[in-house]
């Protein structure tokens, strides 16, 4: 038993928080965020290079080969230095589903050009009325000669808009919420029938809603196997919310010190406002949320990395654990965060407000505190 | 004790849910909501309600209020919310006037209440500066009697609507010799005087109503100093009071709540989760005990007694509650919670009520900071209430 | 609109205030608590005289004709006192269940002599399996010539082992659980079949299980419409739970004054524990708590005075909101009544824990926090 | 980064479980469950502990100790939890033990530890007293020294067992000139010293495990001093840091809410409430969270770093929830939360579950005021980990 990284996740690790302390300051961060973008493309170049674009790719399609406790490592610290750059969008989910679903020939196709920060990607899933369902869309694919024809609309694609590609959950059998019957499709983002809007979320992504109107996809689009898309993709969204958990664990952290840091400078009826305890205490109880949250990430990475030998009920529980942790300490830490910051914590100007955005966003993302904790209550007490 | 509504409370309640329905259209709602038509909107809005003699129903009656008694300024209230109709802002007629009609000269009340009465001028509040947030009495915004004028330095922040106001009321300190609660001056300035820039600050919602206000020399008529030099801190504390009851805003976050529950039911069946409903009620029922403090607070007030500490306690709550409906707002949005409108305010994403939800939370989250931040009001109940 | 009491209402609450003031001290509260009766009957007669035990019944009956707000102000005092004769059960529920389901013989027996103090009483409505379910009972009562035999066991009867005549609710007719089919009978303690044991509850009630072993009982033994029993029970439920309330928002306050008091006192560090911004911020949640409770308190009170005339669902829902906010603010005030008293808290010694036991009595008694929440979202949102 | 068991790690687990499964026998836990034969049913686990080898798992191996790797540490602790089997108790083997083997002369260790390690002597701890209770540097009982011996005066409070105790570990003043941390010192007292006086103090779960013990002109060798003279504070603060790491309890913690699940599933199926359902899982996340914070400090622990202000999180967060699982069972126990057994402990209502809820919630309560309050816990967070 040990809790250690090892000497690559260090150096890893300090890549990561290099780069952010060279490239990406409160300036730099706010023009990207402004920008039509909404990132920086030398950055990605620069991540390629880096070699953090491979981390958890087989090393047999060129990756690093890396485990949940790598990806843990990266995110942890793009979430401290608020890195708007799509890695989850176009690694973790895209060329996650291709590495997970795809075949031999998608893979060679798609991962290399991931890995050398060649080519954006998205997944699109979510539709109007699904709220966190994976399974509830009415997106479908229909049959037609070898390929399909896809109809339908998705919404809040991450990374829509700047993506070569998408893969998309559609129905191709099934009723209305099945699991069975769901298929992944590859689907060249610019192909006739495929139609975008963007808009932005308040952390600052730019995302879009994707009408797919007749679009004709080849038999080669099938990802995985036809109607058993479900399994898959529930098991990259298992991997993506882990990995998000350690980005908002980078946010607490973040925020936690830079709170602390604030009161001990901001003066009010003569001292600093770290010397009353009223804010002490509270700050303590930010703390140790943020501490309990470290506990559950690394006992969730941990029984991922190895559930094919772990009892996989636990694993679950875990998870869904973790995600509500996350929901309830980062509501507690934004809150005190801004609170303790007063009136310049709500300003645009000061980053404390834009870190809160982004761990509000990722309460949110795959489900919020009541959803899984509703999953875990079904998998323990039922 | 007893607080069914009389036959009386009832036709008054008739009343003034007519009045809403004919004068608070759709049509007028919409420009409220658009940014670009909403200052002309509000000051409609607000006109109609001066000609029916309802703008200021908290003012005496001699000075142009409506001789209410509690229970009908509460039906007022709730029936305001209900038909969603705007508040009036309250710069001038909930902050300034009342200090004006109460420790103001003849003169001043002559020539400042009837343009507040009837929205002529538009006011904003210069309490707080850079160092002196909840520390309200460490100002340092000077002003130097020079003749017959006061000679202003220094800045305030956090200046609501000074990009748009005509008049700013203002603390300032006139001697620095004392205890910082003494030598400070209410001082009501008018905004076109040379030598005030207003600077934008825009908010955590990623919009402008903030402002920080700067004076550089700026020069006031002495007959603009409300009562007594050096005694403005008694002034603004009463002030202070009334407003923390205001904010409290129970009626409002009553409509709130009901926009969150009509969603909830709307959208995918949300209301049955019982998780969620859960929420709701941790939420509502808290509001309902809101509902009856204030009316405790209104009763004792109709019945002489100026707000006391309990205000401070209207203000924690109320605040708390907000925050909390606005939340609730942000989880039944979902996914889109977090979408934007653009520069100009117009959705794009398709999911309005995300939007919405996002503004209305984080401009929230500035409630239990202003007016006091919350902390401070615990300070305050602690040793007021408590005796600690 | 007014929040102020009668001159009438002033003079009860100073009545039963001076009766705590000189007679219930500690020590003698102690005492009664240890003894075998559990309270001590010169009391009871003193509240005869004192007029309190007549308070809620009709003045035909020779009583005071109270509302609820009497008995709020009469329940909130004895809660500041922790007075432990039973008015609850003889009064308020055995009277009560009297006054509103029986007929003008019944009540003519039986409501003079409780307003003299001459007789005990209680209610017996729980069993092993009800947990918060007043219909879900099996104690059963055939017919048998003009009467019943009754047969069954209840469980936690308040005020069982002193009574001298019980109200039990039976079945008559109608399914385990069904509202349709409750009977209410009064039942000589004495009679033969009746056996009791009796045992103590953490708050100082002496409380019984009682047997019904082939009881035979009269026609006359039945209160009210045979099978349509429920209606009633409940209706007195719902009063003796906002009276329970009420005894509760005594016990807080008590219990908020007296850990203030406690903190200017005691000194650690070399000052006041008081003069500790972190608790002093914790007393003002205590007091705010104290305060909602308050005014929910008055909502429900005033809703079920007027509730003839008022929307019931409305008065049905303050009812519960006000439980559930007796359950949270009671926990509060509870555990920061012990927490700051710290270790002289945590004995026996002190009154402060045998108020907290009293207060988690109430939170549970005819349905704790969650149970009327329930009811609360199922009336508010369903 | 790994939390797998090994091999090896997994054959430790099948031998402590089948070691518990063979000694912890029902009988014994009956008579460890009774008032009556608790004591002696204590000892004599204990002492087939100690045969086995095992009393003394966190002791140096030279002393008595199990050389165990701070995972073995945790699968013995989780597989006694699992197996029902209680606790030794600390006051000897974890308390005043590890001073004496870490501070003490090798007189004073060859004299006390094997007793201890035997269950020969009970110890009881003298740290807390009337007047200091978090603020525990303020103790007041005083120790003179004449000649070859200290003349002990004063007063402790809340000492758990002190009335069935041999031995009593004492801070004690032996120099009022300084700060108040210093000229504090570390005495080991015989209970059976004349002038030592032992009050009961009865609980809020009505039982009698509590005391105060008085000390009127009692005579102490001189050679029961821990270390040096004056120097007690340092030797006791070690100590407290091992306490509070101890008192967290996670594998009790978690034992316990198994054991309300078990009762929910069995009873009218209240299991199926989601209330209840996210009120237990509200409490078990934070279990499963803290047990793997307690593993983090004992792999710090074990790679030789000294348990430092997590010691402080893990006391917190562990006796919170502590109390939120003995609060569940409360509320599982719905009408018979509060029924009480009679004096000598038998069970008359019927509801045992019911009635060990009510002494295990009530005797809980404690927990987030001993071994330094919650509060000062806090204190000391804030002030070492973010230095404020």
């Amino acid at each position: 038993m040990n809790f250690d990284f090892s000497e690559e996740q260090n150096m890893l690790k300090d890549s990561v928080a290099r780069f952010v302390q060279d490239h990406y300051d409160a300036h730099s961060r706010r023009e990207l965020v402004a920008s039509e973008q909404g990132f920086d493309r030398g950055n990605w170049q620069m991540f390629a290079e880096l070699g953090w674009l491979s981390i958890p790719f087989d090393e047999s399609v060129g990756g690093f080969g890396g485990d949940a406790i790598d990806t843990m490592v990266v995110m942890q610290e793009l979430g401290k230095g608020l890195v708007v750059e799509p890695f989850v969008a176009t690694v973790l989910l895209f060329g996650g589903l291709i590495q997970k679903a795809g075949n031999t020939t998608q893979q060679e196709n798609w991962l290399s050009r991931v890995i050398a920060g060649e080519v954006q990607g998205a997944f699109a899933f979510l539709e109007r009325h699904s709220r966190f369902e994976l399974a509830d869309i009415s997106t479908a694919a229909t049959a037609s000669g070898d390929g399909f024809v896809l109809n339908g609309e998705k919404t809040v694609v991450f990374n829509g808009l700047a993506a070569d590609a998408l893969v998309v959950s559609a129905r191709t059998a099934g009723e209305a919420g099945a699991e069975d019957g769901i298929s992944l499709l590859l689907v060249d983002a610019t192909a006739p029938g495929v139609e975008r809007s963007g808009y932005r979320l308040m952390d600052g992504q730019l995302v879009a809603n994707v009408r797919f109107d007749h679009v004709e996809l080849a038999a080669d689009a099938l990802l995985g196997e036809r109607d058993q898309g479900y399994a898959p993709m529930q098991a990259v969204v298992d991997n993506v919310t882990l990995a998000l958990c350690a980005e908002a664990l980078g946010i607490m952290e973040k925020l936690n010190s830079t709170t602390v840091e604030y009161t001990r400078t901001r003066e009010q009826f003569g001292v600093a406002i770290a010397s009353f305890q009223a804010l002490q205490h509270r700050m303590v109880d930010t703390f140790m949320a943020c501490e309990q949250t470290r506990s559950l990430l690394y006992r969730a990475v941990c029984s991922a990395k190895n559930s094919a030998d772990d009892d996989s009920v636990e694993s679950q529980r875990n998870l869904h654990a973790l995600k509500v942790m996350v929901d309830r300490a980062g509501k507690l830490v934004g809150d005190e965060a801004l609170q303790l910051h007063g009136g310049i914590g709500m300003t645009d100007e000061l980053e404390v407000g834009h870190y809160v955005k982004r761990l509000m966003t990722i309460r949110t993302i795959f489900g919020n505190g009541d959803y899984h904790q509703a999953k875990f209550n079904q998998l323990s007490y039922a | 004790m007893d607080t069914q509504f009389s036959a009386e409370d009832l036709a008054f309640r008739d009343e003034v849910r007519q009045f809403f329905q004919e004068n608070c259209s759709a049509e007028l709602r919409a420009r409220l909501a658009s940014k670009k038509t909403s200052r002309e909107a509000q000051v409609e809005w607000q006109k109609c309600l001066y000609e029916r003699g309802w703008i200021a129903p908290g003012w005496p009656v001699e000075h142009g209020g409506t001789g209410w008694t509690a229970t009908q300024k509460f039906i007022f209230e709730s029936e305001r919310t209900s038909a969603d109709a705007p508040d009036v802002i309250p710069f001038g007629l909930k902050m300034v006037g009342p200090v004006i009609y109460t420790f103001g000269t003849e003169e001043q009340q002559a020539k400042f209440l009837p343009r507040i009465l009837r929205s002529d001028d538009w006011w904003c509040q210069g309490y707080s500066e850079p160092g002196a947030g909840s520390d309200l009495a460490a100002l340092k915004t000077k002003a130097e009697l020079d003749g017959d004028e006061y000679l202003v330095n220094g800045a305030k922040i956090w200046t609501s609507g000074a990009h748009l106001a005509d008049w700013i009321f203002c603390l300032v300190r006139t001697d620095s010799s004392g205890k910082k609660q003494e030598g400070i001056s209410f001082l009501l300035i008018d905004m076109k005087t040379p030598g005030i820039t207003v600077n934008p600050i825009i908010g955590l919602d990623g919009g402008h109503s903030l402002n920080e206000v700067q004076f550089n020399e700026v020069r006031v008529p002495a007959e603009n100093l409300i009562g007594e030099q050096d005694k403005g801190w008694t002034y603004a504390k009463a002030l202070l009071q009334h407003e923390r009851t205001a904010i409290a805003g129970v009626a409002g976050c009553k409509r709130v709540l009901a926009r969150v529950i009509a969603y909830a039911r709307a959208e995918g069946g949300l209301i049955d989760d019982p998780a969620f409903q859960r929420r709701l009620s941790d939420a509502e029922i808290e509001i309902m005990a809101l509902e009856y403090t204030e009316l405790r607070v209104l009763a004792a007030l109709s019945a002489g007694t100026a707000p006391g500490p309990e205000s401070s306690l209207l203000k924690i709550k109320g605040t708390e509650l907000q925050q909390a409906v606005q939340e609730l707002w942000m989880e039944v949005a979902g996914y889109y919670q977090g979408v934007l409108p653009d520069a100009d305010g117009v959705d794009h994403s398709g999911h309005e009520f995300g939007s919405k939800a996002c503004i209305s939370y984080m401009y929230g989250r500035a409630t239990t900071v202003y007016g006091g931040s919350n902390e401070v009001q615990k300070n305050i109940i602690s040793k007021a209430v408590l005796g600690l």
